[in-house]
């Protein structure tokens, strides 16, 4: 007997749940809004002249715990304004490998590597998944994408002189 | 004609099964074979235009036996039934002879009763059958029900003495064979008292 | 052509294709319904790409199944393995054969139908059980068991529920079961009680039979994966998966022939009551595997043994007093 | 065994077991001392072994292996003979990598280990960090800490909740609607995480001296509305779960007594619901749980069902504090070193430390020792609850059913990410 109405309860149960809104979205179609922070994928910036943030430094590709930035490093003139300084001459991100730690924007002291907020498609060849500073370089293009952290941010947020922070 | 030729078919539906069950060399398969034969005894009861044996005989034969059946391969056979059946030369020949020796009753008792009509004038419902079970047959019924009582209870009595402890009930009481597994920490204090 | 449909042969030939036609295109539209219930019990969208509202998804699905690449293991027995799934469909068929659909419309007017229908569906452990032993894997073969040892234990009892009608109609017939129904009173209500528990039983073993949850111990996912169907691949999958819809959607038709009155009931044509109590109990049946858990195997057996087996064969006696005496 | 040597464990038996001492010194003299028995159901000499038994290798790749370990199940029908555990299907060579890894590239990769609670494996590998450097947290990052692994507990509950329901109930019927729901609640869970960090899985939001990521605005009311929301929705499907056949599936399945628990170094909800009365956070609190009343929930049955219960009170346990916590968040700053600029920037030379929290599995610790270069540990050691809960398979499974194994399996909530590392 109590099988019977303990089964009755349950049918009762799942017929209640059965009437709310479905959480599911169709993935494609719907896409659900994205957090601000969220860490998608990698871009790469520059500055309001044109000019690449990055300065070759190659702090990021020492943090990287799990090994997927190459770049190398060539000093030449600015084409912006003229002064010779750090570049990188290739800047490699192999998305494959990559854990989305965001060490790497963490450390970037020209806040030139950031994330964005959407996350790469899969590919059909493993070398789609390899970000080229060219692909970098344009996911960093459109600001409306971008995440909100940058290195300069987060070294502010985590300021320990930092005391005066609302509740 | 037609009834004819699906005559032809249901009876080589049921001689060809039957003649594998013979052959066949896995006890699994003779299984299987055996239960074509009764599905197809089934179809000739309908043919007969006597649907409640054939309902009966695909209920007890084809269902019951056949389960019971895979019970005593599956129970009895080691690596998962597949139990090879004897094949020695002198035991074919005995098997032979036997088989001939029990198609020649046969032939002789089918030759010799001539008047037994195709299929009954009037097809005998179930309620006659009913009446007949329960008044004229009644005692040969109450002695099987007793017989398979008794073997459905010494069926349970050697089932039991092979159970080795189920999750439900402690079997420890009920079988001096064998040694009820110890609980954890039986086992544990066990070796810690040695 | 009036010739060839008045031999029974042919005329039943035709018939048979005719019903099985009909019954693949429910199981198709009913797995359709089942996915889509399922996905709303559980907050979920269910199917929603192929077609309006995945309505074509049971198309894609069978596509899909019958150019899937099929692998039949080495070690497995060949014949037994390649026989057990369309055994399996054909014996969930079989049943509907005697199903009285409307006053006149079935297939065959067997005067056995209860007992036909009970046999072909208490026949359909055999196959899967063929299905799980040749696969030669442990868990198939662990399936396997359990099925056999699962369909002696639900029989009993559910042949005794079946019973019930039988003895206050008198008639092996489901047409006649109907008609009684039909101008007497519904059996799930007659006796009264006695007709209720009868049905209740019937349903519950009916569930165990189906393999449905929370019986569906022979399959069980979490435990063997998918129990004799663990090593099928491609359209053989289908036929078990679809064998399985089949016997469920024949059980509902069998339970609201036997117990809710068949194609009786007020207002609607025949041919709706029939529909509307079959789908009813299917969704009971769908609802039920959406809402419960699984039982253990020895579980089920001490329900069917201890419980069902003896409430069963009273309510047969009570029933069979009850006609003596009260009429 | 690293229980051993938590002061007040032996004294937190309860009752049942007369031998063990009540006084709370602590000593390692006051424990049950046993002989270790490998294997107490290899008693296969009843069986003929090819004849009678039925070698069944359950896993690596099984539905219900949560994961890929393996047991290889000796089964006498459907009952469970003797079970052989084997676990390192999913060894990724942590330990050995945080050898390479510099002390604050150690963070995301820990994050794998417990994929289902990866909160509390960053803040045990930091609070070991911080302990060798000295360093101590802001009381901001303290709170931020604790509320999230306690959010994380609850999260992690949830999921082990539906994945014991559908190893209860199929991955066809009634358990995955729970496995569903709870799923639902879990994400509700998650996507607070990802307003938080932007990452909803692998976070790498704790670092060497506090967090890395600041609350968000209207965060807290958000935090607060998720877990009234999952509060109340457990009530309504919790009803269907505790249905009878649920009771008879797990009552009295899989029963682990206090003895055997300490003799295996079960910790957290496994030793509680076998009626080990011993919580971290009570009994050695960090973070801010000293300042925090934590009731923590105790079993006496160490069956599923206990273990069922002892979770679900946690569940509520953590809903309450992470609801208490998020509103008396203090102002200050989130960390107490200089934000990471270096792969170099932490340098221990010297020492060595063994931490340990309470993880939703139980006792998460991380032994460290420092040395070498000083940037990276010299060594590392993880002790994850998962494979001390994975030692119980052999003394648990046998009696049982099949059926029951999967069940006990699912109740001990084994993460094979973190028990093979």
């Amino acid at each position: 007997m109590g099988y019977l109405t303990a089964t009755v309860q349950a049918l009762y149960s799942t017929l209640r749940q059965s009437l709310k809104k479905p959480t599911t979205v169709e993935y494609p179609k719907v896409v659900r809004p994205r957090a601000a922070r969220l860490r998608g994928s990698f871009a790469l910036l520059k500055d309001a002249a044109g000019d690449e943030n990055c300065i070759g430094c190659k702090k990021c590709e020492k943090i990287c715990p799990s090994d997927v930035i190459a770049l190398t490093t060539v000093k030449k003139p600015s084409p912006v304004t003229g002064k010779s300084r750090g570049y990188a001459s290739d800047f490699t991100l192999n998305l494959q490998g990559c854990i989305i730690c965001e060490l790497c924007v963490q450390v970037c002291p020209a806040d030139a590597i950031v994330m964005v907020r959407e996350q790469e498609r899969p590919a059909f060849s493993r070398e789609d998944l390899v970000l080229t500073m060219d692909r970098l370089y344009r996911n960093g293009e459109n600001a409306e994408r971008l995440a909100w952290a940058t290195a300069s941010i987060l070294a502010e947020t985590q300021d320990p002189e930092r005391t005066c922070l609302k509740k | 004609m037609l009834e004819k030729v699906s005559f032809g078919v249901v009876a080589f539906a049921l001689l060809w099964p039957g003649f594998k069950v013979v052959t066949a060399r896995n006890l699994v398969h003779t299984v299987f074979w055996l239960g074509l034969t009764l599905a197809s005894t089934a179809v000739l009861f309908i043919m007969l235009q006597a649907p409640f044996l054939a309902a009966i005989q695909l209920i007890l034969y084809t269902g019951g036996l056949l389960t019971l059946m895979l019970f005593g391969v599956m129970l009895t056979a080691r690596d998962q039934g597949l139990l090879t059946v004897p094949n020695a030369s002198h035991r074919r020949a005995f098997g032979g002879l036997l088989a001939v020796a029990a198609f020649a009753m046969l032939a002789m008792a089918i030759t010799q009763t001539t008047t037994l009509p195709a299929s009954p004038t009037a097809p005998i419902t179930t309620q006659q059958l009913g009446a007949l079970v329960f008044t004229e047959q009644a005692l040969a019924f109450e002695v099987l029900a007793v017989l398979l009582l008794a073997v459905t209870l010494g069926a349970i009595v050697f089932a039991r003495r092979g159970d080795a402890g189920s999750a439900t009930e402690n079997t420890a009481n009920s079988i001096p064979a064998r040694k009820p597994l110890p609980a954890p920490n039986a086992a544990v204090s066990q070796a810690k008292g040695a | 052509m009036a010739d060839l449909l008045a031999n029974p042969w042919l005329r039943g030939l035709l018939q048979g294709a005719l019903l099985i036609t009909v019954m693949m295109t429910a199981v198709a539209w009913i797995s359709w319904f089942e996915r889509k219930f399922a996905g709303r019990v559980q907050s979920r969208l269910g199917p929603t790409m192929v077609g309006p509202s995945g309505l074509l998804q049971p198309l894609a699905d069978a596509l899909k199944m019958f150019q899937k690449q099929e692998l039949i293991p080495s070690a497995a027995d060949s014949l037994l393995f390649r026989l057990a799934p369309p055994l399996a469909l054909f014996l969930a068929l079989g049943g509907a054969a005697v199903l009285p659909i409307t006053q006149g419309m079935l297939a065959s007017d067997l005067d056995v139908g209860v007992l036909y229908v009970l046999a072909f569906s208490g026949l359909l452990a055999f196959p899967i059980w063929m299905a799980g032993w040749s696969s030669s894997n442990k868990y198939a073969l662990l399936g396997g068991m359990r099925m056999v040892a699962q369909g002696i234990s639900y029989e009993i009892p559910m042949v005794l529920a079946a019973l019930v009608p039988v003895v206050v109609t008198g008639s092996l017939s489901l047409s006649d079961i109907v008609t009684y129904q039909a101008t007497h009173h519904w059996l799930v209500l007659w006796p009264p009680g006695l007709g209720l528990i009868a049905f209740i039983i019937f349903f519950t073993m009916a569930l165990a039979e189906g393999n449905r949850i929370p019986f569906d111990i022979p399959e069980a996912e979490s435990e063997l994966v998918a129990g004799p169907a663990t090593e099928y691949t491609a359209i053989r999958f289908g036929l078990i998966a679809s064998a399985e819809y089949v016997h469920s959607l024949i059980t509902c038709a069998f339970a609201s022939t036997l117990f809710l009155g068949g194609w009786d009931g007020p207002f609607l044509p025949p041919l709706c009551w029939i529909l509307i109590k079959t789908v009813g109990l299917f969704v009971l049946i769908t609802w039920l595997r959406w809402s419960l858990l699984r039982v253990r195997s020895d579980q089920l057996m001490a329900l069917c043994w201890k419980y069902l087996v003896p409430l069963s064969l009273g309510i047969l006696l009570l029933t069979g007093a009850f006609i003596q005496w009260v009429g | 065994m690293a229980l051993s040597t938590e002061p007040g464990l032996s004294a937190a038996i309860g009752g049942g077991s007369g031998s063990v001492s009540k006084s709370r010194d602590g000593q390692a003299a006051s424990m049950p001392t046993r002989a270790f028995v490998p294997d107490p159901y290899l008693d296969l000499a009843r069986y003929q072994a090819d004849a009678d038994l039925l070698t069944l290798s359950f896993g690596p790749q099984h539905p219900s292996t949560h994961g890929v370990f393996r047991a290889v199940l000796y089964l006498d029908g459907e009952i469970v003979v003797k079970a052989v555990p084997y676990v390192g299907y999913l060894h990724r060579g942590v330990e050995k990598l945080c050898e390479k890894l510099s002390y604050s590239n150690v963070t995301p990769i820990l994050d794998k280990n417990d994929y289902v609670s990866p909160m509390c494996n960053e803040q045990a590998a930091n609070l070991a960090f911080e302990k060798l450097l000295g360093i101590e947290v802001p009381l901001r990052a303290k709170f931020l800490r604790t509320l999230l692994a306690e959010m994380q507990r609850v999260a992690s509950h949830l999921l082990w909740l539906g994945t014991f329901a559908i190893d209860l109930g199929g991955a066809l019927g009634g358990g995955t609607s729970v496995f569903m729901y709870c799923f639902r609640e879990r994400e509700l869970i998650l996507d607070l995480f990802e307003e938080l960090t932007g990452c909803r899985f692998h976070y790498n939001t704790h670092c060497i001296g506090g967090n890395r990521h600041d609350i968000p605005a209207g965060w807290p009311k958000l935090v607060h509305e998720t877990l009234g929301t999952i509060d109340a929705r457990l009530d309504d499907y919790l009803g269907m779960l505790e249905h009878p056949i649920f009771v008879d599936r797990t009552r009295g399945i899989g029963t682990l007594d206090a003895e055997l628990a300490l003799e295996l170094g079960l910790a957290g909800p496994l030793a509680r619901a076998s009626g080990i009365d011993h919580d971290l956070r009570r009994d050695a609190p960090y973070h801010i749980y000293d300042q925090l009343d934590v009731r923590v929930a105790c079993e006496s049955g160490g069956d599923c069902w206990s273990r069922y219960k002892v979770r679900l009170d946690e569940m509520r346990e953590s809903i309450r504090l992470a609801r208490l916590l998020v509103d008396n968040v203090p102002a200050g700053p989130i960390s107490a070193s200089k934000p990471l600029t270096n792969v170099t920037q932490f340098k221990i030379t010297t020492g060595q430390t063994y931490v340990a929290i309470e993880s939703p599995r139980g006792e998460l610790g991380t032994w460290v020792i420092a040395g070498g270069k000083g940037t990276s540990p010299l060594r590392m050691k993880i002790r994850p609850p998962s494979l001390h809960a994975l030692a119980a398979v052999p003394y648990l499974f046998p009696r049982y059913t099949l059926s029951d194994a999967v069940a006990i399996l699912g109740s001990l909530d084994p993460i094979m990410g973190e028990a093979d590392r």
